[in-house]
């Protein structure tokens, strides 16, 4: 093994650190450490001639190992690391004590500041001496990409990624594209075709070259990693073996069947329909009760299936202001019909939504507000001789009355759940689901569409319900992740993972279970486990349950740390000896 | 009890109204910054909720509209301009026209011919009888140069006219009343001792004369108040002065000018214009939310108002100038319009409100009377 | 001369190092005897790591890490109060008093509280008294 | 036989619009073969007995509906053309303003757009892309977080960024929050090391204190002049130790804190603010109001780091794409009397309450009552007094026709965090939340409030109307919707959850790359439903709030989106 | 017969504080032993040949060949005849785990002398010894002076008093290992690395376990072998039962698993394991299914005595080495007051 020769700088930084601590004192007494060829002290580590100074040294006497004391290494790390690389050393051959942010900045007696200073100096040279190499590793990244879903989402990644000149295969269940959006007629909330939108983008994914469309089509398994993935899929009895770099999973969510809740009738009484059969009848330009009568009366009641614990607590998002849209709709079709809305929060939240539910009140819409949670309103049969086919009774919060509605139609706001199989995808696709059986996202505020996968995408509705621009948004997100990746050809990996040493492991499998990102796996052959470097995000959780000893999180070995406390405790103790 | 809602109620409520209101997305803004907002009594967010939902009774038991005073705060801030104020000025119409029995109200509101009509026939009838059973206008009226008025009109007639004017109003009045009496407390069957009837009874006059309610709305409030108070006063002084104290009224001689009849009559006077002028300035540039928005009805009442106290401004100024031919004339057409305002505003249109309002304050304090006095029985018996 | 006693605080990269930071960019002041070793998650702290850590002559250990629910690599901290917990009723059996071990939450924005914690757990190890634990497994007789 | 029916005639709907239609509408005629051409007003839109008859005389099979608001006429044709057994899918939209032609400028765009719609065009190809060679460099302008997440994104694929930022530091809105909604995890701690890593980033150029002055050029090669104020600290070579704001005279109101407290003329925005070095507010700095001070110089331990007498400079920059975050500004609160903010010292806004619960805030993490201080400014100190109650008010100048229309999105949200804040930091408090609806819509959002709901908070339905001083207190008048009653509440203290407007100098940026802006001012991208974040500008992309409010999780998407343009384009070397 | 036993290298076997299993089980290999006598001169074997220490003293230094020391140090008679051994022996090898690690001998570092001596001659239940008399090293009889050892107050591991050569674990060490050992030294094979642990493999149990493991490690609570109904064929770990086969070195031939007992550690831990129960106890931890502090302290009260569970074998070889007593003055202050 090659001889360990330590430089030791400590910076002044001005006054800052040399006001609290004698750094000439700590250069002088570091000095006398074993392995230690130079310490020096230095106005600005930080500055061009403080790092001149250490690549000057590290040539002129052959030092191998750097440590610097100095600010945080959440400010210099990567700086004095370059400088390492300039020197033509390792940076991983580099270690930062920090005694600014954590000795000078924070204490007010010098002598026992020194004193810190010493033994974290101390700690990081003891520390450094069991530094090793580590080299940047990437992944060559296969530039095509396996779209999962063919609604919204699914559609406009493809796209997106094919007019780069990538290959896509888009997979989709069901024999048409389009998802949901293809069900339905207008769009919130400037009333335009979705038909159009979505027709249009349909035709184009249906002739790009680069895109290779299976329909009727479930992914079964795959297999690989960010970069790698591979995976056979099976289409009219002949099977393809497809080679792709990342996934984008956008199978979004199907809407919510009422007819379990009985209050509202659904399946019993013939004219209470879902919003997604009045879309149908909306496309059709035929609003009429089964008995092919136009209604007098239209009921619309929201959050059937959200926000109630007896279903899904969850708010579906995109209901109200459908309701809203179904409104002017009716308005339009039939001016002189009564519709009645009855809501428990109107979610009127997006771009000019507010302003749609401002103009629809002014339309003669009759708002009525229940309880979503407890009180449920009941629709039931009217009386022979009454005016209209139904009566809906409910509790009416704002007058605080019991109130009737009477109604011809009913349409109920049905809210979005997930796929049936939404859990086989997961497990195949290899990404978590959260409470509600949505996929879940790898940060749900800076991350929303990667996943703890890496290469491994969430978009559109199956990550949560939202609207078509915020599906759209994803979508794209996802694919801006993709096109660098596949700019480049590769992805760097995180340098700092765990290994497992094979002749160690002993198969016992405690580590699986362990990592957050589903990074080891078990060789049978060999009953060893196995860390996929291209996964691993080197927390180190891995290392410190593994009973034998036999997986090490490089760059927080059992060794580096144990030294540093070792060598942070005996400096410490000699000084207070003294 | 389940209320079917109606639909048809708003439709009904717009005729009377200038407005939709159904922007309002019920955020209760309008209810809280009512200063007067009382719980049963006025809550302008539940008064817009029934209308809304057409709840035809509970919004005829309703007493709020007379409640409010029209300060215009709760337009002026409502986030949805839904404007409540305008709604609760519709409503006390709405109620108006519901209160009297004849149904001539909701004809008047409704129909802009009938009312012209209304009003023009009862000017011309009263023209008529002057020329009728009035005296030639010959050189005996205007002996030694001086004004006769009551050689002109005599005051037996113009007192029998007077008095039987004030009873068929009164009658009109107090039926209207009986029936509010009926929708507001006998129809939802509020219970009310008798008792209560007499200790509430004073605020009957004390609000109708001193309209202290008012003065607690916001700080423009109190301007309007000022300004409503005394174009009030002076209505009423004047109304009693020509009906009552018509003999001391209209008189050959001409008082001194300290004169308690002068003085009062000046004052009356002054009141109503100053009240006047605000209100048409106000109407005209609708500077302010209370003024935005004018019915026919309203215009109507106020130009009528106007037209009756510069007529008799001209009337006084003729007399005491000794103008005979001029006073005359101006006394025809000033007894021309005061006859048909009084006829159709006070009974059938917006003037109604001198009387519902004092009444409508009068029977939520028996409400309120009645339950606290209820609750009071009820926990006596409970500690017992 | 008081006794100083040290103390070795084990702080994960992604919040309770930064809050430590923070303490120190805020100019915060708190007791000298805190030396802080960073790991990348309180998920790789060990109980070697603190055994060890006394039997060199630490005198306390501080383990902070991420809120439950905030630990950067998802459930790294959960696993470090897991081991926390088991550790600390090894070393009450070892003789040890369990306040000289803690395990707190500090977040990247919480420098105040981390100055204070390191003011309050000195005092608390400084009642204490010095750990005998190195005199005792270096002296065996 | 198609025919054409516009729902708008003379120069538009007015807001915004201004397309000619009366022109739109002879040309529509003079097209060969067309049917019937109407304007709305012609056509029986209450009788669909009149339409169909209508509909059969002419032998209508397909009927193109343009205008602004198309949409609103399409229930009543689909019907009408089932009832004469036509296909109802034949109806057609041709929103002009969906694709940003709504002014006269783009009247050529809207006559192709209904000779597109005539024969079964798709409309995406109503704007050819041109072939242009792309600069590879881009512009983000704004450094909140859609701004630092688009510069990643883009620098991360190997792109050049400059990136923009008209304050000090990097950072934005999310830098001062406290926690984020619904996870309630801390702000600092996940977007801290998404700074760092902008201001270590090799391919990220950042221009922070600088503004954009003018662009020229076309898509795909774009000349930009940034106007980079004067800083008077050397960028290089300040250590940000800190000693000249120690001894700085000069103080000013610290705009981070939101007004909360005070700072020196020299400061650093905040501790972790990237780049972590000093800066000098030319507004309150003695030098620069009167050439005499320079105390900050005289203990500067880096020769010629400040100088005080640094002049504003111009660079120009040549980039392909430029992206527009730049975020929002929180509603004036002021504004509303009857609230009285600025007039009742413990009448707050959430932003102020923002920075009071966060533990780095001028409290350190109290909740205090503002005080004056000896100079007799109204700040917030950590030796006041806590409130014992506390109410939340909605919907401060949002959903209001007398302030802003729309709804702000994230108040309702970020309202129920700081209540349960409070609730952490006061658990005796009494804390009350006024809303109108709650809007808990994203995702673990319900939850959210469910969970709060238990954490013994008075949520209220009912929108506050007037807060007014009643002795050291407060009293607010709320009516509460649910129950029917007025309620006059006592409290110490009134959060008003303020709404979020376009920021300051959007509509003079919206100017200077022909951005469109909606009638409440955000940007507007080509196509609001099926591209947000693209704008009728080639090569212009918008993201996070700047487009219309939204809370961080679609910012940072919106973001990423932007970014995925950007990176389209240049891969295709190419830009439309 | 100088040549022959010229060829022979000498063997010795003592015991320190040790319960003799294994000097047995050196007895253990049965016909075997006549090679061993055939290739090694057993010049010292207390439990087996009669022996004075004094002629172990008589022999030249490194005498002899091998020692095979198997016992803690517990008194001073263990610590004289580890120093002299040593003196005297060319390979010194820690035979057990008592001599390995401290061994069962070992938990009495879980108290000290004092305590001790309190409960063995004075609270036993069948003690009746009212003057509380204690051995002392020295006592004088009319005879003149006797002397016993010194009881020490730790049990210390072979290693902690003098350097060791090598070890073969367990509780007792497998005959089959001695005899390979025994061959490899015999034949004059080159010798592994001074320090190694010899005997023994470098992987841990479950390498030879034959049980089944899956990935799915967590526990809501931990059981005591007689608490599970084991079907022979799931991993003992996965059922509750604290095994701390993962953690120990193989080569026993998993005999307590394939008896269904949970490995106990007698082996000691791996090479790559400084302390042979840290690693053990992280790994318990850390599958613990529950996120809240008191579920986990829940959990964590299912296990019967922690630290003697995981250190059963090794507490004087562990980092902390022994309890630390509540101050001895105290106590006597307590006596005082009592």
């Amino acid at each position: 093994m090659e001889e360990i020769r330590i430089g030791v700088y400590i910076c002044w930084c001005g006054t800052n650190i040399a006001k609290m601590v004698d750094v000439e004192d700590v250069a002088r007494e570091l000095s006398e450490m074993p392995d230690v060829v130079i310490a020096k002290d230095y106005k600005y580590m930080c500055s061009d001639p403080g790092q001149d100074l250490i690549i000057k040294d590290i040539k002129k006497h052959n030092l191998n190992r750097i440590v610097v004391s100095a600010c945080s290494p959440r400010i210099h790390e990567l700086t004095f690391r370059r400088t390492l690389e300039n020197a033509g050393l390792n940076p991983y051959m580099f270690q930062m004590a920090n005694i600014r942010e954590q000795v000078s900045w924070v204490h007010d007696d010098r002598i026992k500041a020194t004193k810190k200073a010493k033994a974290l100096v101390a700690a990081a040279i003891n520390r450094i001496k069991w530094h090793e190499s580590l080299d940047k590793r990437t992944v060559s990244i296969n530039p095509s990409t396996l779209v999962i879903g063919g609604g919204i989402a699914g559609i406009t990644a493809a796209l997106e990624l094919a007019d780069t000149g990538s290959q896509v295969f888009l997979v989709e269940k069901e024999r048409k594209l389009g998802g949901n959006m293809a069900k339905i007629d207008l769009t919130f909330p400037y009333l335009n075709s979705a038909q159009q939108i979505i027709n249009e983008k349909i035709d184009r994914i249906e002739h790009h070259p680069n895109i290779r469309i299976f329909r009727n089509t479930v992914i079964d398994e795959i297999f690989g990693y960010i970069g790698n993935f591979n995976s056979t899929i099976g289409q009219n009895g002949t099977e393809a073996e497809l080679k792709f770099g990342n996934i984008i999973v956008a199978t979004g969510l199907k809407s919510f069947d009422p007819s379990g809740i009985k209050n509202y009738g659904y399946g019993k009484l013939p004219d209470v329909i879902t919003s997604l059969e009045f879309e149908q009848m909306l496309l059709n330009g035929k609003i009429l009760t089964k008995e092919g009568k136009e209604p007098a009366n239209v009921a619309i009641i929201h959050c059937v299936g959200s926000r109630n614990s007896d279903e899904h607590e969850y708010c579906s998002r995109t209901c109200c202001m459908s309701a809203l849209k179904y409104a002017n709709q009716l308005r339009s079709a039939i001016p002189e019909v009564n519709i009645y809305q009855a809501y428990a929060d109107m979610r009127a939240f997006g771009k000019g939504c507010e302003e749609l539910y401002c103009s629809t009140s002014r339309k003669d819409v009759m708002f009525l507000m229940f309880d979503q949670q407890k009180d449920l309103p009941v629709i039931m049969e009217a009386k022979a001789d009454d005016s209209c086919k139904m009566v809906i009774e409910m509790n009416e919060k704002l007058s605080g009355e019991r109130i009737e509605i009477p109604a011809d139609l009913v349409i109920l706001m049905v809210g979005l759940e997930a796929q049936d199989d939404a859990k086989e995808l997961a497990r195949s696709v290899g990404i978590s689901m959260c409470g509600n059986s949505f996929f879940m996202e790898k940060h749900p505020k800076l991350d929303p569409v990667a996943t703890t996968t890496s290469g491994v995408y969430v978009v559109g509705n199956c990550q949560a319900p939202k609207e078509i621009p915020d599906a759209i948004s994803q979508a794209k997100a996802a694919t801006a992740r993709i096109m660098a990746t596949i700019k480049q050809g590769e992805v760097e990996v995180e340098v700092i993972t765990a290994e497992v040493n094979e002749d160690i492991c002993c198969g016992c499998k405690t580590c699986i279970q362990v990592c957050p990102y589903t990074a080891i796996t078990f060789d049978e052959n060999n009953s060893v486990s196995v860390v996929n470097e291209a996964i691993c995000k080197g927390c180190g959780t891995c290392g410190s349950a593994c009973p034998t000893g036999a997986i090490r999180s490089r760059h927080f070995t059992d060794n580096q740390i144990l030294s540093q406390i070792k060598g942070l405790m005996s400096k410490s103790l000699e000084l207070n000896e003294l | 009890m389940i209320q079917r809602v109606n639909p048809n109620l708003k439709k009904d409520l717009l005729k009377l109204g200038v407005k939709d209101w159904n922007e309002c997305f019920h955020c209760g803004n309008c209810t809280a910054i009512c200063q007067l907002t009382e719980e049963d009594s006025l809550n302008p967010r539940k008064v817009f909720r029934q209308a809304q939902l057409g709840l035809k009774t509970s919004l005829q038991a309703n007493i709020s509209p007379w409640m409010c005073y029209y300060c215009g705060e709760c337009s002026d801030t409502c986030p949805r301009d839904a404007n409540p104020g305008e709604l609760m000025m519709s409503l006390r119409r709405y109620l108006t026209s519901i209160y009297d029995w004849t149904g001539l109200s909701r004809l008047f509101y409704t129909n802009k011919f009938m009312e012209f009509a209304a009003i023009l026939g009862l000017a011309t009838i009263v023209i008529l009888l002057f020329a009728i059973w009035g005296p030639p206008l010959d050189p005996t009226l205007t002996s030694e140069g001086g004004v006769k008025i009551n050689s002109f009109a005599p005051i037996k007639w113009i007192e029998l006219g007077d008095w039987s004017m004030a009873v068929v109003v009164a009658a009109l009045l107090i039926s209207n009343i009986l029936n509010m009496f009926y929708k507001v407390i006998i129809k939802p069957g509020v219970k009310i001792p008798l008792s209560v009837y007499a200790t509430e009874l004073w605020k009957l006059p004390a609000h109708f004369a001193t309209q202290a309610k008012f003065r607690k709305c916001d700080t423009k409030g109190k301007y309007y108040w000022g300004a409503h108070w005394m174009m009030m006063t002076g209505y009423t002084i004047m109304f009693i002065l020509i009906v009552v104290f018509l003999p001391e009224f209209q008189v050959e001689e001409i008082y001194d000018w300290w004169h308690w009849q002068r003085l009062l009559g000046y004052y009356s006077t002054f009141g109503l214009l100053f009240g006047l002028i605000y209100v048409i300035i106000g109407r005209i540039k609708q500077n302010n939310q209370i003024f935005k928005f004018s019915h026919l009805s309203d215009w109507l009442f106020v130009i009528m108002l106007f037209m009756t106290t510069v007529s008799g401004i001209m009337l006084h100024l003729f007399r005491i100038n000794g103008m005979p031919y001029a006073t005359y004339y101006t006394y025809i057409a000033h007894i021309a319009i005061l006859i048909p305002m009084i006829c159709i505003e006070v009974p059938f249109s917006k003037w109604s409100h001198l009387a519902y309002r004092p009444f409508a304050i009068y029977f939520a304090s028996l409400k309120k009377a009645a339950s606290e006095k209820q609750y009071k029985t009820g926990l006596a018996a409970e500690i017992a | 001369m008081t006794y100083e006693p040290t103390i070795i605080a084990f702080l994960c990269n992604w919040c309770s190092y930064t809050g430590a930071d923070l303490a120190g960019t805020s100019r915060m002041k708190y007791a000298s005897n805190i030396n802080i070793i960073r790991v990348m998650c309180s998920g790789r702290i060990e109980p070697m790591f603190v055994l060890s850590a006394f039997r060199e002559g630490a005198d306390g250990v501080l383990i902070c890490g991420c809120h439950p629910g905030d630990c950067h690599y998802h459930e790294g901290n959960y696993k470090c109060l897991r081991r926390f917990h088991l550790l600390q009723k090894y070393l009450t059996q070892m003789g040890l008093n369990e306040e000289r071990m803690r395990l707190e939450w500090i977040s990247a924005s919480e420098g105040k509280q981390f100055a204070e914690l390191a003011d309050d757990f000195t005092e608390k190890i400084r009642s204490l008294g010095p750990c005998k634990l190195k005199e005792t497994a270096e002296t065996l007789t | 036989m198609t025919s054409i029916v516009f729902t708008e005639n003379g120069n538009g709907n007015g807001s915004l619009s201004s397309l000619n239609y009366d022109n739109l509408l002879t040309y529509a005629k003079g097209i060969a073969g067309i049917g019937p051409v109407w304007d709305k007003t012609e056509l029986p839109i209450y009788d669909s007995g009149a339409m169909t008859h209508i509909l059969k005389e002419s032998k209508i099979k397909k009927i193109i509906i343009a205008g602004d608001e198309p949409g609103m006429l399409k229930p009543f044709l689909s019907k009408a053309m089932s009832l004469v057994g036509e296909d109802p899918g034949k109806v057609i939209l041709v929103n002009f303003k969906e694709h940003g032609f709504f002014t006269n400028e783009s009247f050529e765009l809207a006559k192709t757009l209904l000779l597109f719609a005539i024969k079964d065009i798709p409309f995406e190809k109503v704007l050819v892309p041109e072939e242009h060679n792309v600069n590879k460099d881009t512009l983000v302008i704004g450094a909140g977080i859609a701004g630092i997440q688009a510069s990643l994104e883009i620098a991360d694929g190997q792109q050049k960024v400059f990136l923009v930022e008209k304050s000090g530091t990097i950072g934005g809105h999310m830098a001062m929050f406290d926690k984020t909604f619904p996870t309630l995890d801390c702000a600092a701690c996940i977007l801290t090391p998404k700074m760092v890593e902008i201001g270590q980033h090799d391919n990220i150029e950042l221009l922070t204190y600088s503004e954009l002055k003018s662009v020229t050029g076309s898509p795909g090669n774009y000349k930009v002049i940034i106007h980079k104020k004067a800083r008077r600290v050397n960028l290089a070579t300040c250590i940000a130790c800190g000693i000249c704001s120690e001894k700085c005279p000069g103080k000013a109101s610290s705009d981070f804190d939101a007004g909360t407290t005070q700072r020196k003329s020299i400061y650093i925005p905040f501790p972790q603010a990237v780049p972590n070095k000093y800066m000098i507010d030319e507004n309150s700095c003695i030098y620069v109001e009167n050439g005499k001070c320079g105390v900050c110089v005289k203990v500067c331990p880096v020769p010629d780091c400040i100088n005080l007498d640094e002049k504003d400079e111009d660079v120009e920059i040549n980039v392909g794409n430029i992206i527009v975050a730049t975020g929002f500004k929180t509603f004036d609160a002021k504004r509303i009397d009857q609230f009285g903010y600025g007039k009742y010292p413990n009448v707050i806004t959430s932003l102020e309450l923002e920075r009071l619960v966060n533990a780095a805030g001028p409290t350190g993490g109290f909740i205090k009552f503002r005080t004056q201080n000896k100079k007799k400014n109204w700040i917030f100190s950590p030796e006041s007094d806590e409130p014992k109650s506390i109410a939340i008010v909605h919907c401060v100048g949002s959903r209001d026709e007398n302030y802003n229309k729309y709804c702000s999105k994230v108040c309702c949200m970020y309202s129920l965090k700081l209540a349960h804040l409070i609730k952490e930091k006061l658990p005796e408090a009494e804390v009350s939340e006024y809303y109108i609806d709650m809007r808990a819509f994203g995702k673990g959002y319900e939850e959210f409030y469910e969970r709060i709901k238990n954490e013994n908070i008075h949520i209220i339905r009912g929108r506050t109307a007037q807060v007014d001083q009643n002795g050291s207190g407060l009293i607010i008048r709320t009516e509460d919707i649910e129950k029917g009653l007025l309620i006059e509440q006592k409290v110490d203290m009134v959060v008003l959850s303020v709404g979020i407007e376009p920021a300051e100098g959007a509509s003079s940026l919206a100017k200077m790359l022909n951005l469109h802006q909606d009638i409440n001012g955000w940007f507007s991208g080509k196509n609001y439903i099926s591209d947000p974040t693209s704008t009728i500008s080639g090569g212009i992309s918008i993201a996070g709030v700047c487009e219309s409010p939204k809370d961080i999780p679609d910012t940072v998407a919106q973001a990423s989106a932007a970014a995925s343009s950007v990176l389209q384009s240049i891969m295709k070397v190419k830009t439309t | 017969m100088a040549n022959k036993e010229k060829n022979k290298i000498k063997l010795a076997i003592y015991w320190g504080a040790a319960c003799g299993g294994c000097c047995v089980s050196v007895l253990d290999v049965h016909e075997k032993l006549f090679d061993i006598v055939a290739a090694a001169d057993l010049v010292f074997w207390p439990i087996a040949l009669d022996f004075k220490y004094k002629d172990v003293e008589d022999m030249p230094d490194k005498d002899i060949d091998v020692t095979l020391f198997n016992g803690a140090v517990r008194n001073s008679e263990n610590e004289h005849m580890a120093h002299l051994l040593r003196k005297k022996s060319k390979l010194l090898v820690a035979y057990g785990s008592c001599a390995h690690m401290g061994g069962i001998p070992g938990l009495a570092n879980f108290s000290n002398r004092q305590e001790i001596f309190e409960r063995v001659y004075e609270t036993t239940e069948s003690t009746v010894n009212p003057e509380k008399i204690t051995p002392q090293t020295k006592s004088k009889v009319a005879e003149g002076e006797l002397s016993l050892p010194e009881f020490y107050n730790d049990v210390r591991t072979l290693n902690q008093v003098v350097e060791v050569d090598y070890y073969i674990p367990g509780c007792p060490p497998q005959s089959e290992r001695l005899l390979e050992v025994f061959a490899a030294i015999v034949s004059g094979a080159e010798l592994p690395p001074k320090g190694s642990v010899i005997g023994a493999l470098d992987k841990s149990q479950c390498d030879e376990c034959p049980r089944e493991k899956t990935e799915n490690k967590l526990l809501k609570k931990f059981k005591r072998p007689f608490e599970i109904e084991d079907d022979g064929k799931t991993c003992l770990l996965e059922q509750g039962v604290i095994c701390l086969g993962p953690a120990t070195r193989g080569g026993c031939g998993v005999r307590c698993i394939e008896g269904n007992a949970p490995c106990r550690g007698c082996y000691g831990p791996p090479t790559s394991i400084p302390d042979p129960g840290a690693k053990m106890m992280s790994a318990i931890a850390t599958i613990i299914d529950e996120n809240e502090p008191d579920a986990i302290k829940k959990v964590i009260e299912t296990i019967e005595d922690p630290a003697g569970t995981i250190y059963r074998f090794s507490v004087p070889q562990s980092i902390i080495r022994r309890k630390i007593m509540p101050q001895e003055k105290k106590k006597e202050e307590a006596v005082l007051q009592s």
